[in-house]
């Protein structure tokens, strides 16, 4: 994974660096769900099946060691606060959708080195809507959890 | 309709909005909230219900990685570097009241009296004044848009410089030195400028400021005639504005409230903004200012 | 043309009282507030400093603290009462339907408002309506079930229409503005309002 | 060039704390400016966490993510005076990495 560092620390491509590891035997392509090209096909997706599709993640299974926090009532639909802690063993990515935004996936993050499955993240959510994060473990499942979140003042518009 | 509810949002700030829309299972509501269920009509009250409470968590969390940091930070680079075209820092040239470059406190104790320009200023109207005088930047320039507008790539100079003197009164005690006979003097004018109604709609500052437990649609109004509801009239500003995402000062927040009163445009830092601003901050004297907020 | 002529009346009648008004506000002060009320404002948008000067009405409420003699009262509420101008048609409740949608904007006579477009009723701002409106103001009374408590008789539809076009020739120094006389809201406007407050089909009186 | 970021790690047993607030306008190519035209996309796609030398968390984000985005990550086995690296870039191809130490 330290193959990553270069990314960051001496500007190698990143796509350089996700041939590097996939051809090394480290990562297999469907290890991680943030590697390092940006998915596009994924975050321009209209609607959550086919981001979930782009991320390989078509299916998953209902999980309460996901912990999704977010406000039941958004004081602001432009900053909606929202935590996500995964308690599934070996989780490595966790990614957070919007279901009615009119691009729904949010964020993708992957963990490792020591990182703690969890994320705080704050969203734009355009209407009440229910937000669901998606975890993916190492043996390449998918679990996922989702909370609805009513919205006042939305968070997308002029 | 969103228009009004983020305005009054930002008007009555600090005190929760009742969220009656939020109705709580009947086997989890609390028994006053059926209690006053029927007299819909009456004052927002003050305990927290549920759906308060919920809401409290989460400003917390926000409040803990404000982004007025961002802005302060900027504020503070503006502060110690040389700049305008007297090539001056303002830390090195600047009295905000407590002595030439010192921030701690300065956004506390004022607005007050400065000699040297004989006027009363606010935090805000002092350092334009500083940029002006000891930078030699040109106040037309400055007062040509002195917001944050949603569509600017960053909030005007003035702002962050505010944002950043403001941080530095974090936790400290609200001390606008009104014994002084033309502090007092402005205390005295601002309240009259409070009363004063006017404009298509006969309003003045007081028709939505004046009297306690009153709501423009669900937002609370603080009575700013009290020390109580002054101290939310002051709590969280300059704040970070959830609705475009943008850094707004006190004096931001004057100028809407009269453009709203239907009035037209205060003068920048001018007198009549001033002046406001000591009868509202003098009647939340003694409390404590907690920094630059975050506004919905 | 008519409503100028009693607001110019109204500041003669006030000239002429002012000075043996008790001094309810700090003079010397309020004074200087005038000074620098005239002195730093400028016109914005459709907000011209013209909107700054009292009228005789606002002379009187802002130098009483809102609380003239009633002798002044009485007389300057009939002045405004006089200014109502009813519908041609006579027809005085309008569609509730559209007084909703009255009530609920809240546009008009900012600085940022376009001076084209119709100007709101502002109501849910101040007053607990339909009680499908949860978002609502507490500065004025609530207003739910107005029509029931009241019945819908002419007497009180016209006092409806009144109220909304000058609330001041009821209560001088009230905090409600006077839509109809200020041309921010229509004859039809007015009763489009008083429908959603009297009309029984109306959700305010189910 | 893009504003700083600020970068807060605090040390809860082994456990850093990071929280990280970008200055970034996070356009979503949904609003629209005075004149009625609309602003183009204009967000952060990728973020880079890194923990005493070690890349430990990698995302990417879309837009709707907040303007002037926040976020907050725990890494496990960080110890105070380890220096935390933040790296985002942005749509237009715009990067900004800032650090800061943890601290006990």
């Amino acid at each position: 994974m330290d193959m990553f560092r270069r990314s960051l620390l001496k500007g190698v491509s990143a796509s350089g660096a996700l041939a590097a590891a996939l051809a090394a035997g480290i990562l297999k392509p469907t290890e991680v769900l943030a590697a390092d090209e940006w998915n596009r096909a994924a975050f321009d997706s209209k609607d959550a099946g086919a981001a979930l599709k782009a991320i390989g993640a078509s299916s998953a299974t209902d999980s309460k060691d996901i912990v999704l926090t977010a406000p039941e009532i958004a004081e602001n639909g432009a900053v909606v606060p929202i935590t996500v802690l995964s308690n599934i063993p070996n989780t490595i990515s966790i990614a957070l959708l919007s279901l009615k935004n009119p691009l729904p996936l949010a964020a993708a993050f992957d963990f490792s080195e020591g990182a703690m499955p969890e994320m705080q993240v704050r969203v734009r959510l355009a209407e009440t809507t229910a937000v669901r994060a998606l975890v993916k473990t190492a043996d390449g499942k998918f679990f996922a959890t989702q909370k609805e979140v009513k919205v006042t003042v939305g968070g997308c518009g002029g | 309709m969103r228009i009004i509810i983020a305005f009054a949002a930002a008007i009555a700030f600090g005190v929760s909005p009742q969220l009656t829309f939020a109705q709580p299972s009947p086997a989890k509501a609390p028994a006053k909230v059926q209690k006053k269920a029927p007299a819909a009509a009456t004052p927002a009250v003050e305990e927290p219900d549920e759906a308060t409470k919920e809401f409290e968590k989460f400003r917390a969390q926000m409040e803990d990685s404000n982004p007025a940091e961002l802005f302060e930070m900027k504020g503070e680079e503006l502060w110690k570097q040389k700049r305008g075209p007297k090539n001056v820092a303002l830390a090195e040239s600047c009295d905000l009241g407590q002595g030439v470059g010192v921030v701690k406190g300065a956004y506390v104790g004022t607005p007050r009296y400065f000699a040297d320009a004989d006027a009363v200023m606010d935090a805000e109207r002092r350092i334009v004044w500083c940029m002006v005088e000891k930078q030699g930047f040109k106040f037309d320039d400055i007062a040509k848009n002195p917001f944050h507008r949603e569509n600017d790539p960053g909030a005007p100079d003035i702002t962050n410089l505010v944002t950043y003197v403001a941080a530095h009164s974090k936790d400290m005690k609200i001390a606008v030195p009104l014994d002084h006979p033309r502090v007092h003097d402005a205390y005295e004018t601002g309240k009259e400028i409070v009363n004063y109604r006017a404009g298509p709609y006969d309003f003045s500052c007081n028709t939505c400021h004046g009297s306690d437990g009153k709501r423009i649609r669900m937002q609370n109004l603080p009575n700013i005639s009290t020390g109580k509801g002054a101290i939310k009239g002051v709590q969280g500003w300059p704040g970070y504005r959830m609705t475009g995402g943008v850094m707004l000062t006190h004096q931001w927040r004057m100028n809407d409230c009269f453009r709203q009163q239907r009035f037209p445009s205060p003068k920048y830092a001018s007198d009549v903004v001033s002046d406001l601003l000591t009868y509202m901050i003098g009647n939340a004297n003694g409390q404590i200012y907690r920094g630059p907020g975050i506004k919905r | 043309m008519n409503t100028r002529k009693i607001i110019a009346l109204t500041i003669v009648a006030a000239g002429s009282t002012v000075a043996s008004l008790p001094a309810a506000a700090d003079a010397e002060h309020r004074a200087k507030a005038l000074e620098i009320i005239k002195r730093d404002f400028q016109p914005r948008g459709q907000a011209g400093v013209d909107r700054l000067a009292e009228d005789g009405l606002q002379a009187i409420c802002n130098r009483t603290g809102n609380n003239p003699p009633e002798y002044i009262a009485k007389r300057m509420e009939a002045d405004q009462l006089a200014t109502v101008k009813l519908p041609a048609d006579g027809k005085l409740l309008g569609d509730w339907k559209e007084g909703e949608k009255i009530a609920q904007s809240g546009r008009g006579f900012t600085w940022t408002d376009n001076p084209g477009l119709p100007v709101g009723g502002n109501c849910y701002n101040c007053h607990q309506i339909s009680p499908k409106e949860l978002s609502f103001g507490t500065i004025g009374p609530s207003l739910f079930q107005y029509g029931k408590l009241r019945g819908n008789t002419p007497d009180i539809q016209k006092y409806t229409y009144s109220k909304i076009w000058n609330a001041k020739g009821f209560n001088l120094c009230s905090e409600m503005p006077r839509f109809g006389h200020v041309g921010a809201l229509s004859e039809q406007q007015v009763g489009h309002l008083v429908a959603l407050l009297l009309d029984p089909a109306s959700p305010v009186n189910k | 060039m893009a504003d700083p970021m600020k970068i807060r790690a605090s040390l809860k047993g082994d456990v850093a704390d990071i929280r990280v607030m970008m200055s970034h306008p996070m356009e979503n190519g949904q609003r629209k400016d005075s004149a009625g035209n609309t602003i183009p996309h204009h967000f952060i796609q990728q973020i880079w966490v890194e923990v005493g030398g070690k890349m430990v968390i990698q995302g990417q984000t879309g837009t709707s993510i907040s303007r002037n985005p926040v976020f907050g990550f725990k890494v496990k086995g960080a110890k105070a005076g380890d220096k935390v690296v933040i790296k985002w870039r942005d749509n237009k191809g715009e990067t900004r990495s800032d650090e800061a130490t943890i601290t006990a």
